[in-house]
């Protein structure tokens, strides 16, 4: 019959299922964690009516999505995975520890253009981000019993790390041309094998959120971004100048800056990359510059830019 | 201008023609004129759908609901685009595919005798979003047309 | 002599009349065409009304699937398959896929697979690419090193796009029957997971979530069977981008390209591994190469 | 040398839907290549289709038809065993022939 209801955690140890109350709470308390920058809000009034709102959705749909998890761990203790079948899961099941790929890695690629094998050594980020990942999907059981994976203080430690990374501008100017930053936003290109080094690298947005209303090719990986600045309160001239003329930069622009320069301050493993930091074991030069992060945050948040028309 | 010209010349098939600009043209339309199943390079080098118009030698088109065009709304390549026109029209002799906005119109002609129906399908390039117009031309020359737009998106990763 | 559908030039004031000349001539020809309707019968056939992004774009491919040009480039491959070349002047006709010499039906649903003779798991490609080096005497290491312009590498993705023609509609059974399969399955997994790289992506970043698209593209959930099969059951495909064919290992390249990675090498067990852990993900799935892609 | 054509054929009640995909590059004339020149044009210029060897459309395509061209298009009155043929010329001077039987 099938196997019995055993999962391994990352160094091949059978790990038996535990309970899923104190795990799922755990979770939640972890996405509140994610919004603690709502604490900037409550100078805003109408933001924090907002900001509360917002934060009882995350609880709630953590909530729910941990009974949704106990639901699917139920079947799966009933039975195979739902992807996998069953004599191949047995066998995986069998099969003890973990590969090792790093060999596999090495011997399967090798440098071309600017994109140096360094590149596959990863940072911690992308280390801690890979194997919870990976667990996530192995039945979603992992991720709470192993404490090697999700480590409450080790998500935080990689958190911190990321936003000490973020610089402001020395200039104190948030802002740039949002028509540049729309033609950033177009630009996929940068960084890869078949780019040069010197050329001056897309942002990639539209690959993966919606922009402006006019350009229908957009993904679906992020969420939309259209009507960004309006949805947040930046209705016409009079309040985009309240904000790029403030000396000292309103959460909001800060928020926006934050993410755009390192997602993972906030999201320690969004699939947004890291545009204005050096990523990964290799240091390698930051994708944008600071120009074109202005650039962007006008795109964002001018009231002139298509993203908010 | 000049690169213009030298493209051009490029597109010509016939190595015979190496004299200036005007002797080309004023020879190619005397071929034309002697074998009308020639291929009409001038239509082919025409760069707007007014100088398309004229080198064709075609009456003014009047647009008309009796062809029906099938096209995609959006292709998500542009090198790519099929197109299907077909019509109730009657006595139809001639198809007439372009694309407006493509640096040379004209895409393709289709010279239709009785015994097909005059409903005719091809994929063509679009160099960004433009209207496909086909133009029917009956046997007594007047010439129909109707039209499409296809928005030509980005696509893939962007890289 | 100017014609109702004439574009639009930015103005200039000597054209001024002109265009007033043509807006009059537009107006009398839709007059006319106004009359003609009332007159004629009606249209021929409605078309489809404005949809979403979604639905236009599966409208636009629809129209392209069933004359896939993948097809001219089958019938290259069977020729190729049957022909004698290389040093040693053979056919491949006895190039054994798994399923015994020659036999090549129902053979790439079950690829990647382990081989005895060569001791390792071998995709539709690497395999292939042995029969041409024992057979017929091509240098692997030589078409390993170049790249996918190589004239006998574009051969070998059309004998792929051949031999994966022959399974059209069969469901797959990626074995998973011995440790060397295994290993491959569970290292293909976690290189599907491995983030590294100047924008920290992995394949999952794209393709473990259903209905995601990058631009306006469907990105394939690989993680689940219809994902997998789905994309992993469809290459080699005709790309409509490039005008070739491509098979998996020229995907999976341009994916790793696409992910800022360093450049896998041909037929690398990192790809292979994939390639198992994609096509286990989709046993069960029918075969659709060659497909038709962007 | 050129690659065959694929035409498949379709009857229904005496008329033959002719589908065709030829084998070719409809290199368009306005791309350069990566030293920045204009890469020359090479398309397929004419084309023909006869039916019992009679020719029942001719056509003239530019470069703006894509690559691996498809054509479509009907004929009527046929019977099961008339003789289909699709004839296509290019700009080289290359030419093709493929001819299918109507079942």
């Amino acid at each position: 019959m099938g196997p019995k209801p055993q999962l391994l955690d990352s160094k091949g140890r059978f790990m038996l299922r535990k309970s899923f109350k104190p795990t799922c709470l755990n979770e939640t308390i972890k996405r509140i964690a994610l919004f603690r920058f709502f604490r900037y809000l409550p100078r805003f009034p109408k933001a924090s009516v907002c900001a509360s709102c917002f934060f009882y959705l995350v609880v709630l749909s953590s909530l729910s999505s941990c009974s949704q998890q106990a639901r699917e761990d139920q079947i799966n203790l009933g039975g195979a995975q739902s992807s996998i079948p069953q004599p191949i899961q047995a066998l995986i099941f069998k099969s003890r520890g973990e590969p090792n790929i790093s060999e596999m890695i090495r011997d399967s690629f090798e440098s071309f253009g600017i994109a140096d094998v360094d590149r596959l050594n990863q940072d911690p980020t992308q280390d801690y981000c890979s194997k919870l990942a990976e667990n996530v999907s192995a039945g979603g059981s992992l991720k709470k019993t192993d404490q090697n994976v999700v480590d409450s203080a080790l998500f935080e430690k990689i958190r911190i790390q990321n936003q000490s990374l973020i610089s402001f501008p020395r200039d104190s100017i948030y802002f740039g041309d949002y028509k540049r930053g729309e033609s950033i936003a177009q630009d996929g290109r940068g960084k890869t094998w078949s780019d040069k080094a010197d050329q001056e690298n897309g942002g990639n947005c539209y690959n993966c959120h919606q922009l402006s209303k006019e350009e229908l090719s957009y993904g679906s990986l992020g969420p939309s971004l259209y009507k960004y600045g309006v949805l947040r309160g930046v209705i016409d001239l009079k309040s985009f100048n309240e904000l790029t003329h403030n000396s000292n930069p309103s959460p909001l622009v800060q928020y926006t800056w934050g993410v755009l320069v390192n997602s993972k301050a906030f999201n320690v493993c969004t699939v947004m990359p890291r545009f204005g930091v050096p990523v990964g074991v290799s240091h390698s030069e930051p994708t944008l510059k600071e120009q074109q992060l202005k650039d962007l945050m006008s795109l964002l948040l001018d009231p002139r830019s298509p993203v908010n028309q | 201008m000049q690169l213009r010209f030298e493209e051009m010349m490029n597109t010509r098939r016939n190595a015979l023609i190496k004299g200036t600009a005007l002797s080309a043209l004023l020879l190619e339309s005397l071929m034309r004129a002697e074998d009308s199943f020639a291929y009409q390079q001038s239509a082919f080098d025409a760069k707007t759908v007014a100088e398309l118009n004229k080198s064709l030698g075609l009456s003014v088109p009047l647009e008309s609901s009796q062809i029906s065009l099938l096209t995609p709304e959006i292709a998500e390549n542009g090198a790519v685009v099929q197109v299907a026109a077909t019509t109730t029209l009657a006595n139809v002799r001639r198809w007439i595919f372009l694309v407006e906005k493509n640096p040379i119109p004209l895409v393709a002609i289709f010279n239709l005798t009785e015994d097909v129906l005059p409903s005719i399908t091809a994929r063509c390039k679009f160099a960004q979003t433009s209207d496909f117009i086909a133009y029917a031309q009956l046997a007594d020359g007047r010439v129909y047309y109707n039209k499409k737009e296809v928005k030509v998106t980005l696509g893939g990763c962007g890289g | 002599m100017q014609s109702p559908v004439l574009r639009s030039n930015p103005p200039r004031p000597k054209r001024v009349a002109l265009s007033w000349a043509v807006l009059i001539m537009i107006w009398i020809s839709s007059l006319t065409t106004l009359q003609a309707q009332d007159t004629l019968a009606p249209n021929a056939k409605s078309l489809p009304a404005e949809g979403s992004s979604e639905k236009a774009i599966a409208e636009y491919r629809q129209m392209l699937q069933d004359e896939n040009p993948a097809d001219l480039y089958v019938l290259k491959g069977k020729a190729l398959w049957d022909q004698a070349r290389g040093p040693k002047q053979r056919a491949l006709s006895n190039c054994d896929l798994g399923l015994g010499g020659g036999v090549f039906k129902g053979a790439w649903t079950q690829l990647p697979r382990y081989f005895e003779d060569t001791k390792s798991v071998q995709d539709l490609e690497s395999r292939l690419l042995s029969c041409m080096q024992d057979i017929q005497g091509f240098n692997s290491g030589e078409l390993v090193r170049s790249d996918f312009s190589n004239p006998e590498r574009v051969n070998l993705s059309l004998l792929a796009a051949y031999v994966a023609s022959e399974s059209e509609g069969l469901p797959f059974k990626v074995p998973l029957s011995n440790a060397a399969e295994l290993e491959m399955y569970r290292a293909g997994k976690k290189l599907f997971y491995y983030r590294a790289g100047t924008h920290d992506f992995s394949c999952s970043t794209c393709h473990s979530d259903d209905s995601r698209r990058i631009r306006l593209q469907d990105l394939p959930n690989l993680t689940t069977q219809a994902g997998a099969g789905f994309a992993y059951g469809s290459w080699p495909a005709y790309r409509l981008s490039t005008g070739s064919v491509w098979t998996m290992q020229q995907r999976l390249a341009d994916c790793f390209r696409q992910q800022r990675f360093p450049k896998p090498i041909f037929a690398s067990h990192a790809t292979i591994a994939l390639s198992v852990y994609m096509g286990v993900n989709a046993n069960g799935a029918k075969a659709a190469a060659p497909g038709l892609k962007r | 040398m050129s690659d065959p054509m694929r035409i498949r054929l379709q009857s229904v009640a005496g008329v033959t839907t002719v589908k065709v995909l030829m084998s070719h590059e409809m290199e368009s004339g306005q791309r350069r290549g990566e030293d920045g020149r204009i890469i020359p044009i090479w398309n397929i210029q004419d084309v023909s289709a006869s039916w019992n060897g009679k020719v029942v459309m001719t056509a003239e395509w530019g470069g703006g038809i894509s690559k691996n061209p498809f054509m479509q298009f009907a004929v009527k009155g046929t019977k099961p065993g008339d003789k289909i043929s699709i004839t296509w010329k290019d700009n080289r001077g290359d030419s093709r022939t493929d001819e299918v039987l109507v079942t």
